[in-house]
């Protein structure tokens, strides 16, 4: 039998396996393509252009005028640091992304430890509950925490009294605190779910070994749970703050105040562009937003890269 | 090093019996074996052993010491799992030394006794490897190394080589032995694999459905096996089972063949037993009183097995390498007495 | 033939006296022309902006709903962006000629005017003044009915129901970015008008930004809920504290109230479920007193502003003739009229009254004549907001009447431009 | 050891009945205030229980429609959003595009942004251009075009745990991808399209600004914009009303997940590891 | 059913060549087993044969088609995966019927076709249920009946038999050598178990590195392995290895032993090689020339393996089960000249 060659070994390149053709896979991408270019990168551009711009939408600038920078210089101008301003409202921000977000993942992984292993009706009665919390529609559920931090009526305050702990006035004297605990409740199923995904994708030998090996729970979580987890929580981190940092919940709560208390960026970009139709200066904003945003994923592609390399089996 | 003994252990999954009045006595220094199918206890058997699973009833003493209700972490044991549990992120060397890190060793201690269990086990080269990087038989012995780098008092390993292939098993199996000699461990070792556990063990025993059938060295049981159970589960082929009726004292029938035994059993005259016949115990002979006709013949090198079907029931012949049997019609065979074992109604040896 | 027209901005209510009264009405009235109109209608609720971002799409769209409803104070910012054009252009001499102009005082007609041009046809007004309850007076052994005359007979009579009455908050003058316009018009407006001066001095065509009148406003302010504790200031800083405090004048935990008269018509309205039952026996009305007498705007004694909503026809309608007919035929006597008996209110026709209700008839007749409406200016809202915000740095305590005002002088400076502006000394 | 026990799961039970009882009670006056003719902001238990605020509600036929309309857009972008975000997970898990992963990231950052209040003027234009103000189709499209960079990420994850075998016996078998994907690959990853669509079903239910934005004709308006039948004239809810409202609003997506969740399962495959 | 040609067929990953110009001709009718250690490319072939990877060099034929280039849904082969790829979510019978429902048979014709072919493996009673709901050998029947209820012109199995227990394994074997016998099926098997190969195959090839070492009949590959690494790789113990210096024509020695074989090949004094013995030809004997201390005794029953260390190395002896050995001490052992095998420096046989 000849053995026809069809070229010296090495030089053919055969790709890695791909169950998909190239003109397959580019099929199935299309109609995401199309959607994601038709409504988020057409806008994207429309934003990008019209934040170098003075448009508003009604009145005498209702028509383009090009600025330069001037609407980036504006976000910074020296009342931006007042209640109010835009800088402020960074400040705002920082704080209630970052409560709400240690919070949440601390919430969420509280929780799925509590459950991790365990079956049953409360489980589910608990889960059921957390995530309701989370996919309920905004508006009815934002009238259930008005009434929750109700000075006087209000069940929170109700129990705080009955505890002797006195009667706060939430959205008042602790707007900030308030909606920060309302994105907790809020979104904490996220978490939930993201961990005890990864917590059941552990192997329980894992956790055995450690505790013939003669490891304390403590020991377990710090040494086995959290390095095993890392990944997951680094992409609950990520999407929490993506998602806290755009929210625009707490607007039914607090409306923004009171005097700017809980000015948020949503908030504070919605009162520019939409109340008072300052085009220019609300997509300079949501811009600059974004890039702090990029900023943040920037962070995350190169945190989930580096441990690539050295990925167990 | 100590004794381990279980005092009529008995684990209950909601409403599955999972381990059965379990008593084991087991010496120290010595290589256990637990063998038995799929889903017969054995794991369950041992994690409670570590403590990994509390017994519902029963009693379980490490030399002097009941543990039965103390945490893993305190009853000093080491285990080697079925998936080896190697952390992927820790290096080979932290996860040997995993157990004297939660124990608080540090320092010029911690890495002396990791590299002497390491020199031992051959791994001293790949300390700084990520268990990922390495093959199956390095992970075992990696897994081994954390076992046994604390001094426990009892080892436990669950089916250790089942992931390993073919000859990874067998030199996994003689290095195993090995260090059990020279450590003198006591070990308790699972498997489903009747040639590892009789291939290591001081003892075994061969559990069914939660029940221990029998208990003894390897040869006791491959001889003299209690229960048909333990007939048909020993052996590679495993015994022969064929259905025989005691007509008359030193008549037995077997399908349409007459059967005369050396001893003729008068006591049992009547009764339908099982006879149990290794494939080596039949012997392939013209003047043989069974007949069967061949089913298949696989040569394996150094012993040939024909499968023959004998008054309806599959029988296994095992022949020298050489032997090249016909592949088709029929084969008389004789039984040699002297090695056949008889059970009654239940299965129990008589 | 048949026309399909759209109405953008007409409640259940209005839905119901269109369907009732104003399209049979106005079918009738083009038989004779063989044409019939059928009407769609599109709800635009939710929130001023929601609204007016939305009309503002669709105006540049070329779309949009053939008859809109439209708050007066929109139209600056819709007419500089070219947006609506007036009815002599849209409609042309139908509209001009129409004979129902006559019984629109000048000053309503203005409602959808601006710069001398009509763009539509003013539906209904308001008007603003004090509410008290008589039977909290009367335990206060204040009189019934009761006719201040000053800020400080308002004071005094507070600091009455606060001895007598402790569990009772005396006063409610809104204030505070939380409650919008609410604040501007039935809070900061109806004080600064009493001190004879307007946010916008339309002579000069400066905005005011500074002047002992403002001062003076924000001191009374400062009374109210800070010094004397006549007043709830947790209510101004809350988003839910308007709906708080028309819960407490209902429950009898609120003695005095300035509002419009939405507040009489639809949240005490007695037939309404969640209204009061006993309106009529416990609340009674009077008008707001200028600071001293004789002090307010134009020398008045008392003092009220008022708002107006209307419908305009949108330039781009394919069928303006027939939109005018429609629009024209629902503010006819006949059609306003009918609707009195589903919605009595302040309409803009003289000869429509508001036959039920003798306590609206009363504040119609007794306001309307003194009345003043906001400055017609595109920067009026970001205005608006300042002054509001000025209000809640004084309530929450945050900054002194004077720093306040400094405050609002340099945003408003930003906002329109230091020559539009002035300081009154 | 057995007192141990009893400590730990008594502990157990304080704790986590404390944790639901925070996360219950808030939602405690959905369910009391719509039974309550003189609804508040307080969270008291009506009495008596009356069932007139929904006979009011349920009176308005906008509302009504309203629920309907919300119905149609979300199921619509529901499936739209679900299968083209299968069809790309697929496609981006098995085709081996290069950058797949910093590509659906920058798509998330981008969608958090993009489909905010700023965005609502160019998405305007578009649909405009489309000739589609003012119908249903418009919102799927736009509700559909903001939820995929998520729902792909979401979804990436479940494609990416699933052993390629399974295509690979179904190749074998004689199978072509638009065969074996409705016939093996979808029914697999069916809990992270039940998880997509629950969670898509739910942000379209719940959007005001898209369909506001888009939609006029009061037969095509969803719920969460008519329920501002239910507020006063000066933009303040009839708490009664609105309860009622609320209640019916919230009921669909509360019956959408416990379905999903007795059949399904609503949960993550293994975590989000991006 | 076909015969299939794979010609010169070479596949590269990155930087390593998995496998490497592999010729083979597998007749029509054959059961042809792949065997070779982990990672040496016996799946890589497979699945190139299956079209799931495409080769970087040469051709595949399946017949007289050349199908290198075809997708797989156009070979017409029947697949068996190593994790039997079972839809979980399809019942038994829409499990089995895959195959067929992608070519559109439908209807009566559909239904029976997969009851005649779940009759044939016993499934007829389990149709209804999940794969969820089946125990390994059933699995397997079915991943089985999948690949032949469409009839494929070769048939690829890849390590079925890995997933089971010893005793379902030794069932599932001659269920499989049975079926392929009854459908005249032409088969690849892909396993690393030495003893499944030689149980099943009518030939086999043996890989290492991406390289057929040896193609033959499974007794041929046993007797006379073509290299080092195959001896080493068949048999159970594999075949001893010793270093021997042929000094003289007729003298060889091996450490300090003098070794005399029957045949002097004079033609090879001067070079070391390597003596290649299987177990079972070493026999005991107190005049044997060769010496070794017992390291470790496996009585096994039906055999004992005794493990000696001889010149260095590590050499096993295969006794009868009732052999007692000694279990420490020196033993002489006679090697059985007739079967010995000598290898090259290289290791290939002379
Ligand atoms: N956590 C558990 N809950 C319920 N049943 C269990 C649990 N663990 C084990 N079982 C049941 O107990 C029995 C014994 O299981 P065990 O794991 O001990 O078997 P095994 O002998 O180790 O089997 P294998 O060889 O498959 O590992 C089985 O029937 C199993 O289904
Ligand atoms: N997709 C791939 N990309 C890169 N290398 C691969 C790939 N698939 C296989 N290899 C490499 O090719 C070689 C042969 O792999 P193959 O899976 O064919 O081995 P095998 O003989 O089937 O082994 P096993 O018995 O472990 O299944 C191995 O070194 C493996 O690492
Ligand atoms: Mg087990
Ligand atoms: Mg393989």
């Amino acid at each position: 039998m000849s053995v026809p060659r069809a070229s010296a070994p090495g030089r053919v390149i055969t790709r890695p396996p791909a169950l998909l053709s190239a003109r397959a896979g580019a099929g199935f991408l299309a109609p995401a393509f199309a959607f994601i270019t038709l409504f988020l990168l057409l806008p994207f551009a429309w934003i990008v252009g019209v934040s170098f711009t003075n448009q508003t939408l009604l009145g005498a600038n209702a028509d383009t005028g090009f600025v330069g920078l001037s609407n980036y210089a504006r976000m910074f101008d020296t009342a931006s640091w007042l209640p109010g301003g835009f800088g402020y409202s960074l400040i705002v921000t920082a704080i209630f992304a970052l409560a709400s977000l240690s919070g949440q993942v601390a919430l969420g992984l509280s929780l799925a430890l509590l459950f991790h292993g365990r079956r049953g009706w409360w489980r589910e009665v608990v889960f059921t509950l957390v995530t309701l919390c989370w996919i309920l529609p905004e508006v009815p559920v934002a009238f259930g925490w008005l009434s929750f931090l109700d000075r006087d009526f209000g069940l929170l305050n109700v129990i705080l009294r009955a505890l002797h702990l006195g009667s706060p006035d939430w959205t008042l004297d602790h707007p900030l605190a308030a909606i920060i605990l309302f994105n907790i409740w809020r979104g904490t199923a996220f978490s939930m779910l993201l961990f005890s995904a990864a917590l059941a994708s552990i192997p329980p030998s894992y956790l055995e070994v450690a505790a013939v090996s003669g490891a304390r729970p403590w020991r377990r979580f710090w040494d086995i749970i959290v390095p095993s987890i890392r990944p997951q929580v680094l992409s609950a981190v990520v999407l929490i703050s993506l998602w806290t940092f755009n929210t625009f919940g707490p607007y039914l709560i607090t409306a923004g105040g009171p005097l700017n208390k809980t000015d948020i960026v949503a908030i504070h970009t919605y009162r520019v562009a939409f109340r008072f139709g300052d085009w220019g200066l609300g997509t300079a904003i949501a811009m600059f937003t974004m890039l702090l945003n990029l900023l943040l994923t920037a962070v995350y592609l190169l945190a989930s890269r580096k441990r690539e390399p050295n990925a167990g089996a | 090093m100590a004794q381990l003994t279980l005092s009529g252990i008995e684990k209950r999954f909601n409403n599955t019996l999972a381990v059965k009045d379990l008593s084991l006595d087991i010496k120290d220094g010595e290589f256990f074996a637990l063998l038995g199918p799929s889903g017969c206890g054995k794991t369950t058997t041992m994690r409670m052993i570590a403590g990994l699973e509390a017994p519902s009833a029963g009693q379980i003493h490490i030399g002097e010491r009941e543990v039965t209700a103390l945490p893993p972490a305190d009853r000093n044991v080491g285990m080697v799992f079925q998936d080896y549990a190697l952390y992927p992120h820790m290096s080979v060397r932290d996860n040997i030394g995993y157990p004297l890190k939660v124990r608080g060793v540090r320092g010029s201690n911690y890495t002396e006794r990791i590299s002497a269990v390491a020199e031992q086990l051959q791994l001293g080269a790949l300390l700084e490897r990520r268990p990922g990087q390495l093959s199956g038989g390095q992970q075992q012995r990696v897994a081994v190394s954390r076992a046994v780098v604390h001094h426990a008092d009892v080892f436990l390993f669950d089916e250790p080589l089942s992931n390993l292939d073919a000859k990874l098993r067998l030199e996994a199996r003689a290095f195993l032995k090995r260090l059990q000699r020279e450590l003198k461990m006591t070990v308790v070792y699972v498997t489903h694999d009747q040639v590892e556990a009789m291939a290591l063990a001081d003892r075994m025993a061969v559990m069914q459905g939660g029940v221990v059938q029998q208990v003894g060295a390897p040869l006791e049981v491959y001889r003299r096996p209690a229960t048909t159970f333990v007939a048909s589960f020993i052996g590679n082929p495993p015994m022969n089972l064929l259905p025989v009726t005691l007509e008359r004292a030193g008549r037995w029938r077997c399908g349409d063949a007459q059967l005369t035994p050396d001893t003729p059993r008068p006591e049992l005259v009547g009764r339908t037993l099982t006879l149990g016949l290794r494939p080596e115990h039949l012997l392939l002979d013209p003047a043989g009183e069974l007949s069967g006709e061949v089913m298949a013949v696989e040569p394996l090198g150094v012993e040939t097995i024909l499968m023959l079907s004998v008054a309806g029931e599959t029988v296994a012949v095992r022949l020298p390498g050489e032997a090249e049997p016909p592949s088709s019609g029929t084969l008389r065979l004789r039984p040699e007495w002297s090695r056949a074992v008889l059970f009654d109604e239940e299965g129990a040896r008589l | 033939e048949s026309v399909n027209l759209t109405v953008s901005g007409l409640n259940t209510i209005a839905q119901k006296w269109y369907e009732q009264s104003v399209i049979p009405a106005v079918n009738k009235a083009l038989a004779p022309q063989g044409k019939t109109i059928a009407v769609t209608y599109q709800n635009t609720a939710s929130s001023a902006e929601a609204t007016k971002q939305q009309y503002a799409l669709d105006l540049k769209a070329g779309r949009g709903a053939d008859i809109m409803s439209f708050d007066g104070f929109w139209l600056p910012e819709f007419v500089a962006s070219g947006l609506i054009k007036p009815l002599d252009v849209v409609v042309g001499k139908n509209a001009t000629q129409w004979d129902g102009w006559k019984q629109i005082p000048i000053g309503l007609q203005s409602i959808l005017g601006y710069q001398g041009k009509l763009y539509g046809i003013g539906q209904g007004s308001d008007v603003r003044g004090v509410y008290y309850r008589k039977d909290l007076f009367k335990k206060a052994g204040l009189p019934v009915p009761w006719n201040p005359k000053s800020w400080n007979d308002i004071l005094d009579a507070a600091a009455k129901l606060k001895k007598a009455l402790p569990d009772v908050t005396p006063l409610q003058i809104n204030a505070g970015t939380p409650m919008g316009e609410a604040t501007t018009m039935q809070g900061y407006d109806m004080l600064l008008l009493g001190t004879g001066i307007q946010m916008y001095d339309a002579a000069k065509q400066k905005w005011i930004v500074k002047a002992p009148g403002i001062l003076d406003t924000l001191n009374f302010y400062k009374t109210v809920y800070l010094d004397d504790k006549l007043g709830e200031s947790r209510w101004q800083l809350i988003p839910t504290g308007r709906d708080l405090s028309f819960k407490a004048f209902m429950d009898g935990k609120l003695a005095m109230i300035l509002e419009g008269d939405y507040l009489w018509r639809s949240v005490l309205n007695p037939l309404d479920p969640s209204g009061m039952k006993n309106r009529d026996q416990a609340v009674a009305f009077t008008r707001m007193p200028a600071e001293k007498p004789g002090s307010g705007i134009r020398g008045q004694s008392h003092v009220t502003i008022s708002g107006g909503t209307g419908y305009l026809i949108n330039p781009n309608s394919k069928h303006p003739q027939e939109a005018w007919a429609l629009l024209s035929t629902m503010s006819s006597k006949d059609m306003l009229d009918a609707y009195q008996k589903l919605e009595p209110r302040i309409r803009v026709r003289k000869d429509v009254g508001i036959p039920s209700d003798k306590v609206m008839q009363n504040m119609a007749s007794t306001l309307l004549p003194i009345t003043v409406t906001r400055p017609m200016l595109p920067e009026y809202n970001k205005v608006s907001e300042q002054a509001q915000l000025m209000t809640e740095r004084v309530v929450s305590g945050q900054m002194t009447p004077q720093q306040a005002m400094d405050a609002y002088a340099a945003a408003v400076k930003q906002i329109v431009g230091a020559d539009k502006t002035v300081e009154l000394k | 050891m057995r007192g141990r026990e009893v400590a730990a799961r008594l502990g157990f039970g304080v704790v986590t009945s404390l944790l639901a009882t925070f996360f219950a009670l808030p939602c405690l006056w959905l369910i009391l205030a719509p039974f309550n003719e003189r609804a508040s902001l307080a969270t008291v238990l009506p009495s008596p229980p009356s069932l007139a605020n929904f006979r009011a509600v349920l009176g308005n036929h906008d509302a009504v429609t309203g629920l309907l309309n919300s119905g149609i857009q979300a199921l619509g972008s529901m499936l739209l959003t679900t299968a083209v975000a299968a069809l790309a997970a697929y496609a981006l898990s098995r085709a081996r595009v290069p950058g797949a992963r910093a590509f659906t990231a920058i798509l998330l950052m981008f969608s958090s942004v993009v489909s905010g209040t700023v965005a609502m003027v160019p998405i305007y234009n578009i649909i405009l251009k489309l000739g589609l103000i003012d119908t249903q189709l418009g919102v799927i499209l736009v509700m559909t075009g903001g939820l995929l960079p998520t729902a792909i990420f979401l979804l990436l994850d479940f494609v990416n745990s699933l052993p390629k075998s399974y295509e690979e016996s179904a190749t074998v078998c004689g199978a072509r991808p638009w065969q074996y994907l409705p016939q093996v690959i979808f029914p697999l990853i069916r809990p992270g399209l039940m998880v997509v669509g629950v969670w898509a079903f739910v942000g379209v239910w719940g959007s005001f600004l898209t369909p506001y934005i888009l939609l006029r004709s009061n037969a095509n308006l969803p719920a969460s914009v008519q329920a501002y039948q239910f507020y006063n004239d000066n933009g303040q809810p009839v708490l009664t009303l609105v309860s009622a409202y609320s209640f019916l609003y919230v009921l669909p997506v509360l019956l959408l997940y416990l379905w999903v969740n007795w059949r399904y399962g609503f949960r993550f495959f293994g975590g989000i590891k991006g």
